[in-house]
């Protein structure tokens, strides 16, 4: 078995591919900058904030971490604990909820 | 990448090859080198502490009853008689994301075995992430000289500094520590060691243009994170 | 290596790779395995006594650096739990035990046996000595990298230690380290004491990061030909699946230690609301105590799982081996172990019923740690059913895992007490508790510990351990320990809380003070027959019965390496090729009762065998 | 000896304790009896399931112990049993889950009529604070906590003046009388506990919890702090009594409110002010003098 087969060569991508999405990133940074700029509030800034966030967070991982071409075992593998984190991110958001009720209500505003 | 070929084993695309992998012998993950399932596992790793570090923050700014000082005050810069909210901050994405650019063109190039312009890239890079690291000591310099420290705060929540000097002084390491390592794979590369495949310093495994790629892993995860915190820390 | 595949079918050549009776093709059709992916792996071989003993990159040495380290944390666990005991069953003779050392022993103890000792043990020790033979590696994959760990864990059991030494002593917040109470005076080792702690912890964590890497990957990418995942000893896969957990879950635990230290040190306020303290109000203000607590137990509850899932794995290999049966429903068991990891991330504020978080969250955890319970009971038929018919030696494996049911069984059972979150309500802070992880967590895994120390160390030492000797361990042990928790479970029902100094001056509790000198004598028993494994090991190493290739006539790779030990590189010239599943134990047909994983489909044609 | 009979004698040992054992729970005294059923409950449960498999496996090692001729069966799975198996589990853990989940219920949700106890907690020691006539709590910061002002309640709220203060680490209830404890505590975790109630919570700084629970046993009961804080953990007890209506009305109605203390501790200021004054002017005298 010595030496066998070696990744001969991997193939790579165009360049085009990667000069789009820097492209795209540096726009989609640039929205996200916008919606400080103009100052937008409450649920559309946070909308806007996250859809942002997302779309950039799924390119870099998609073609610079060449997630999109790698073969769904390992994408699989990667993704699933998330829920996990899903699942904590929720319940925190619970949490602070209550703390911040518990405070408010005993030690500000009572009755 | 596109499918590896491997001997004896028929690629099945989608769902489909995702069973026929997990169900194969030897690997799980078909044609992936060791050193870059191992970056992958320790991103997820990573991943799961970035996470706990905002979500501390969530809970913390949630919880907490006095204002949370709104960063797009904070974070501004007094440029030609105005204020600009958060143009460092932009500036700082910008050239992570530059960076971020540079590299992902270099692991193009190093699988393409063009030396001369993976190194270069990668240099580039490089100055990016250094060029970030600086920035960021500004901006951490700027704050400390308005009174923001990590036990206080003079607008607002005393979390606010704790939570700030913390998430971005944990990130600044991922980067400074990337910065490291990018000066010595661009080292390396212009010294031809992927090409020649000599074996590294603590390792036996040859060298191969594969760690650029695992190196360009970590890089684009640490822009990754400034992505999550851009929107959590200094947006929201 | 054969490569005498003619057909190059491929995967299509391998899966429909049917054994025995089919009788379709050749034999070289019949035991074909699809031609290595991965190129040898080179070996740094070392060549000094240094190099090879001591900063050694083997991982068979390295798991028994980790293996003689934990072992050595353990004991000094141990010494502090006779000390604890001391004080509880007879206070009047532990005159020189302050509160404040009674409660640092506590503290320490459950840190040490927890992480140091167990998670430790089994995923350094039987993780490095196991994986790579088991799935048919050479080596770890990086094992630059392994022996960094060791070191790491090395420096890590060092600051722990040291923490002893400092002023104020180490810390005595209780294992679980909740602060405010870790870093406000008034609690031992509030200064440095916490301080090293956190730094002991952060440095294990790092290195337990760049072992749980190398296991993983090792597992994932660098098995041998014709070994697939489902044909992995659950050894491996609870080993495997337990590395996950812990890659996912001492972030938590990181990320709280070090906002603490921050605390701590630089006094930032995550975890610190406003207080007051000996009349003065402290700096502090805002902070949330209890996100401490979800991070630790986010953290926390996989850790449970951390150290049960390896317990899981070996034992059913040791009761498939000994009683010479496959083990009764491989992969459910493959499944039940994958389903409690992932499932012990969703049940961690089952820890926290009473600890004042939102009480909505009761409802989804006691679910949620319900669920659970399903899968786990699930293992627990499976491993008496393995019984059922077999044909069972009652050697001293076997009977450290007939104790392993019943105690598993016991503190299982006690954990729907706890888990049902009304019921948890009166139990939670008591002894209940305290006996219920102790059965579950402490004695259940200790038993396969002890089960798997008799059972490999025949291929570690290549000699038999002697089995009067370790019959009368473990009855002592298993006897000693249960009556050491299972009447503890009744302090727990008095009311009797857990964490206290002394409580003898409660009425309601005078009874217990009976209880408690039995208790404490019993565990003097359990502590001081672990001697005998010692001078077991001992007298073994001089005068034991050598073993020989394969002793107990298993399956799994790890009997079949060319020399026993097995030697740097474990395989020899060639690597093992893998063709079935490791439990082919009594096969209809097969001329002896057990049938090894390299065997290939060839040499027992007449056979029935499952297809794996 | 066969290790199948000590097995055994361990089994029954441990079921002959359960039956015969003097340390059992404390007679209850709360309305709280639903959670000793699911006790009682989940006891039936899991005891039939721990001697149900561990009698098979003793049945399996005296049945099937080695004999040299003999083969063990191959019989890798047996999905039918598998299913079997998992459905009567989950069944049995719905059985218990179900109970628990409906007294939780019950648990979190506070009677309308609950008396609102708050319980400060520091270390190590207990107090107690009833609301007034107004029937309502004034709202407190750690930060008010001084002499003059030992619960922190805020000056400027109207509800809090008429508060009954009991600086002692015992309190009164009033027999069948629901209360909503209300615990809070100025610097570590705590947890006000008493077995004969059943519940439990804890007290956390910065945030303020709660659980209820109606006493119905008049009597004596021990406090105990149920989470650990700090050395004097063990020692940090508090006592409550529970009364008939009319010692309960006697016992408040001898009870300092918030409004009194301030009074007396005006009339201490003013006593205060002379002292001070008169210690200046002696200081003053002697500083002079030494001049």
């Amino acid at each position: 078995m010595s030496e066998t087969r070696k990744q001969e060569q991997t193939t790579t991508h165009k360049i085009g591919i990667y000069l789009w999405i820097w492209g795209l990133l540096f726009v989609l940074s640039f929205f996200s900058y916008m919606v400080d700029w103009y100052q937008f509030q409450g649920l559309l800034r946070w909308s806007l904030i996250l859809l942002f966030m997302f779309l950039k967070a799924g390119l870099i991982m998609a073609f610079f971490m060449h997630l999109f071409w790698e073969r769904y075992a390992l994408v699989n593998v990667l993704l699933w604990p998330m829920t996990a984190i899903g699942c904590f991110i929720f319940l925190m958001v619970a949490e602070f909820k209550y703390t911040v009720f518990t405070r408010f209500f005993y030690f500000v505003v009572g009755g | 990448m596109s499918d590896p070929k491997i001997e004896g084993y028929e690629f099945k695309p989608g769902f489909k090859g995702m069973a026929q992998d997990t169900g194969s012998d030897q690997t799980m993950f078909k044609g992936v080198h060791w050193g870059k399932a191992m970056m992958w596992i320790f991103l997820l790793s990573d991943t799961f502490i970035f996470s706990c570090f905002l979500i501390s923050y969530m809970k913390g700014r949630g919880s907490t009853l006095i204002d949370w000082p709104n960063p797009s005050e904070v974070f501004a810069l007094h440029v030609g008689g105005v204020d600009v909210p958060l143009l460092l901050i932009a500036i700082m994405t910008f050239v992570l994301i530059t960076s971020s650019g540079t590299m992902a063109l270099a692991v193009k190039y190093g699988y393409e075995k063009n030396r001369k312009m993976c190194g270069w890239l990668i240099l580039a890079t490089a100055i990016g992430g250094l060029t970030f690291v600086g920035m960021q000591a500004f901006e951490w310099s700027k704050l400390i000289h308005e009174g923001v420290r990590p036990w206080e705060n003079p607008f607002g929540a005393k979390q606010f500094g704790s939570f700030f000097f913390m998430i971005t002084g944990f990130h600044g390491t991922h980067v400074s520590i990337g910065v490291i390592f990018l000066f010595i794979y661009a080292y390396k590369t212009f010294k031809g060691h992927y090409d020649e495949g000599k074996r590294g310093w603590f390792t036996t495994m040859k060298g191969n243009y594969v760690e650029i790629e695992i190196l360009g892993l970590y890089w684009h995860f640490v822009d990754l994170v400034w992505v999550f915190i851009f929107a959590f820390f200094y947006l929201w | 290596m054969s490569d005498e595949y003619e057909n190059k079918t491929g995967y299509q050549a391998q899966s429909s790779e049917t054994i025995g009776g089919g009788g379709s093709g050749t034999v070289s059709d019949v035991d074909h395995v699809r031609p290595a992916e991965i190129p040898e792996q080179d070996l740094y071989h070392g060549h000094s006594f240094i190099t090879k003993w001591i900063f050694c990159q083997d991982a068979k040495v390295i798991g028994v650096q980790y293996f003689l380290l934990a072992t050595f944390t353990g004991i000094i666990g141990l010494i502090l739990s006779w000390l604890m005991r001391l004080q509880l069953g007879f206070p009047e003779a532990a005159g020189f035990m302050t509160a404040e050392h009674y409660y640092q022993f506590v503290t320490m103890h459950g840190m040490i046996m927890v992480v140091y000792f167990l998670t430790a043990l089994f995923l350094g020790g039987f993780g490095n000595y196991l994986i790579p033979l088991m799935v048919g590696a050479r080596d770890m994959v990086f094992p630059y990298l392994n022996m960094v760990s060791f070191w790491s864990f090395f420096v890590a059991v060092g600051v722990l230690l040291a923490s002893f030494f400092v002023p104020g002593g180490p810390t005595g917040a209780g294992w679980t380290l909740y602060p405010p109470q870790a870093i406000l005076e008034g609690t031992p080792g509030s200064g440095m004491g916490i301080l090293l702690m956190c730094i002991s912890l952060v440095l294990f964590v790092a290195g337990f990061t760049m072992g749980g890497l190398n296991y993983l990957i090792t597992v994932l990418q660098a098995r041998t030909r014709g070994m697939t995942l489902m044909r992995m000893p659950l050894t491996v896969w609870g080993i495997f699946t337990a590395t996950i957990l812990a890659m996912l879950a001492f972030p938590a635990l990181l990320v709280g230690g070090l906002m603490m230290t921050l605390d701590n040190v630089l006094g930032t306020s995550f975890f610190m609301p406003t207080i007051l303290k000996a009349g003065e109000v402290l700096e502090y203000g805002g902070g949330s105590p209890i996100l401490f607590q979800h991070l630790f137990w986010f953290f926390g509850h996989p850790e449970v799982y951390i150290v049960a899932l390896p317990a899981f794995g070996i034992i059913s290999d040791l009761i498939s081996v000994h009683s010479r049966k496959n083990i009764f429903g491989y992969r459910m068991m493959v499944w039940a172990i994958v389903g409690i990891g992932g499932l012990s991330f969703f049940v961690w504020a089952h820890h926290m019923y009473v600890s004042g978080m939102n009480p909505w969250f009761g409802f989804f955890f006691a679910t949620t740690t319900l669920i659970i319970a399903v899968p786990t009971a699930m293992k627990v038929y499976n491993w008496v059913l393995t019984l059922w018919r077999g044909n069972i030696r009652l050697n001293v494996v076997m009977l450290w895992c007939l104790g392993f049911i019943v105690t598993f069984v016991n503190g299982g059972l006690t954990g729907l007490f706890l888990g049902n979150v009304t019921v948890d309500v009166p139990l939670s802070d008591t002894y209940f508790v305290i006996a219920h992880f102790h059965m579950v967590m402490g004695i259940a895994p200790l038993m396969v510990i002890m089960g798997a120390v008799y059972h490999w160390f025949p291929l570690v030492a290549g000699r038999f351990l002697d089995e009067t000797l370790g019959k009368w361990h473990f009855w002592l042990t298993f006897l000693g320990a249960y009556s050491i928790y299972f009447p503890m479970h009744y302090l727990g029902f008095i009311g009797v809380p857990r964490r206290y100094f002394e409580m003898y001056d409660s009425p309601y509790v005078a009874s217990a003070v009976g209880m408690n000198e039995f208790i404490s004598i019993a565990a003097f028993i359990v502590g001081a027959a672990q001697l005998i494994l010692i001078f077991n090991i001992i007298k073994t190493l001089k005068i034991g019965k050598p073993a020989g290739h394969n002793p107990w006539q298993a399956n799994s790779l790890e009997w079949v390496t060319p020399s026993v030990p097995p030697e740097h590189g474990n395989w020899g010239e060639k690597l093992p090729v893998v063709h079935r599943w490791p439990y082919d134990f009594s096969v209809p047909g097969a001329k002896e009762d057990f049938i090894t994983q390299t065997t290939p489909p060839s040499e027992v044609i007449e056979t029935e065998v499952e297809k794996t | 000896m066969h290790p199948g009979i000590i097995f055994f004698l361990v089994i029954l040992g441990s079921l002959l304790f359960h039956i015969f054992t003097p340390w059992y729970w404390t007679d209850i005294a709360s309305n709280w009896g639903g959670m000793d059923s699911t006790i009682t409950l989940t006891f039936w449960v899991t005891g039939i399931v721990f001697i149900a498999v561990c009698l098979f496996m003793v049945y399996c090692i005296f049945k099937f112990s080695y004999k040299k001729d003999r083969k063990a069966e191959y019989k890798p799975d047996d999905k039918k049993l598998e299913k079997i198996l998992t459905l009567v589990t989950t069944l049995g853990v719905i059985a218990l889950l179900a109970p628990g989940l409906m007294i939780w219920n019950q648990y979190v949700s506070v009677p309308k009529n609950a008396l609102e106890v708050d319980v400060m907690a520091w270390q190590w020691g207990w107090q107690y604070r009833l609301p007034g006539e107004d029937g309502k709590l004034g709202t407190t910061q750690v930060i008010n906590i001084n002499d003059n002002n030992p619960f922190g309640i805020n000056l400027d709220d109207p509800y809090g003046k008429d508060d009954v203060l009991i600086q002692s680490d015992v309190i009164n209830l009033e027999n069948n009388q629901p209360v909503k404890i209300l615990l809070r505590s100025v610097d570590v975790l705590h947890n006000w506990y008493v077995p004969q109630f059943r519940a439990k919570m804890d007290a956390v700084p910065g945030i303020v919890t709660y659980y209820w629970f109606e006493p119905n046993k008049i009597g004596k009961y021990e406090v105990l702090c149920a989470e650990y804080c700090g050395v004097g953990h063990y020692a940090m007890r508090g006592g409550v009594e529970v009364q008939s209506k009319e010692n309960y009305n006697n016992w408040i109605s001898e009870q300092e409110t918030f409004n009194d203390l301030i009074a007396k501790q005006k009339n201490i200021e003013f006593e205060n002010k002379k002292i001070v004054k008169n210690n200046n002017f002696l200081l003053n005298k002697e500083t002079y003098k030494e001049e």
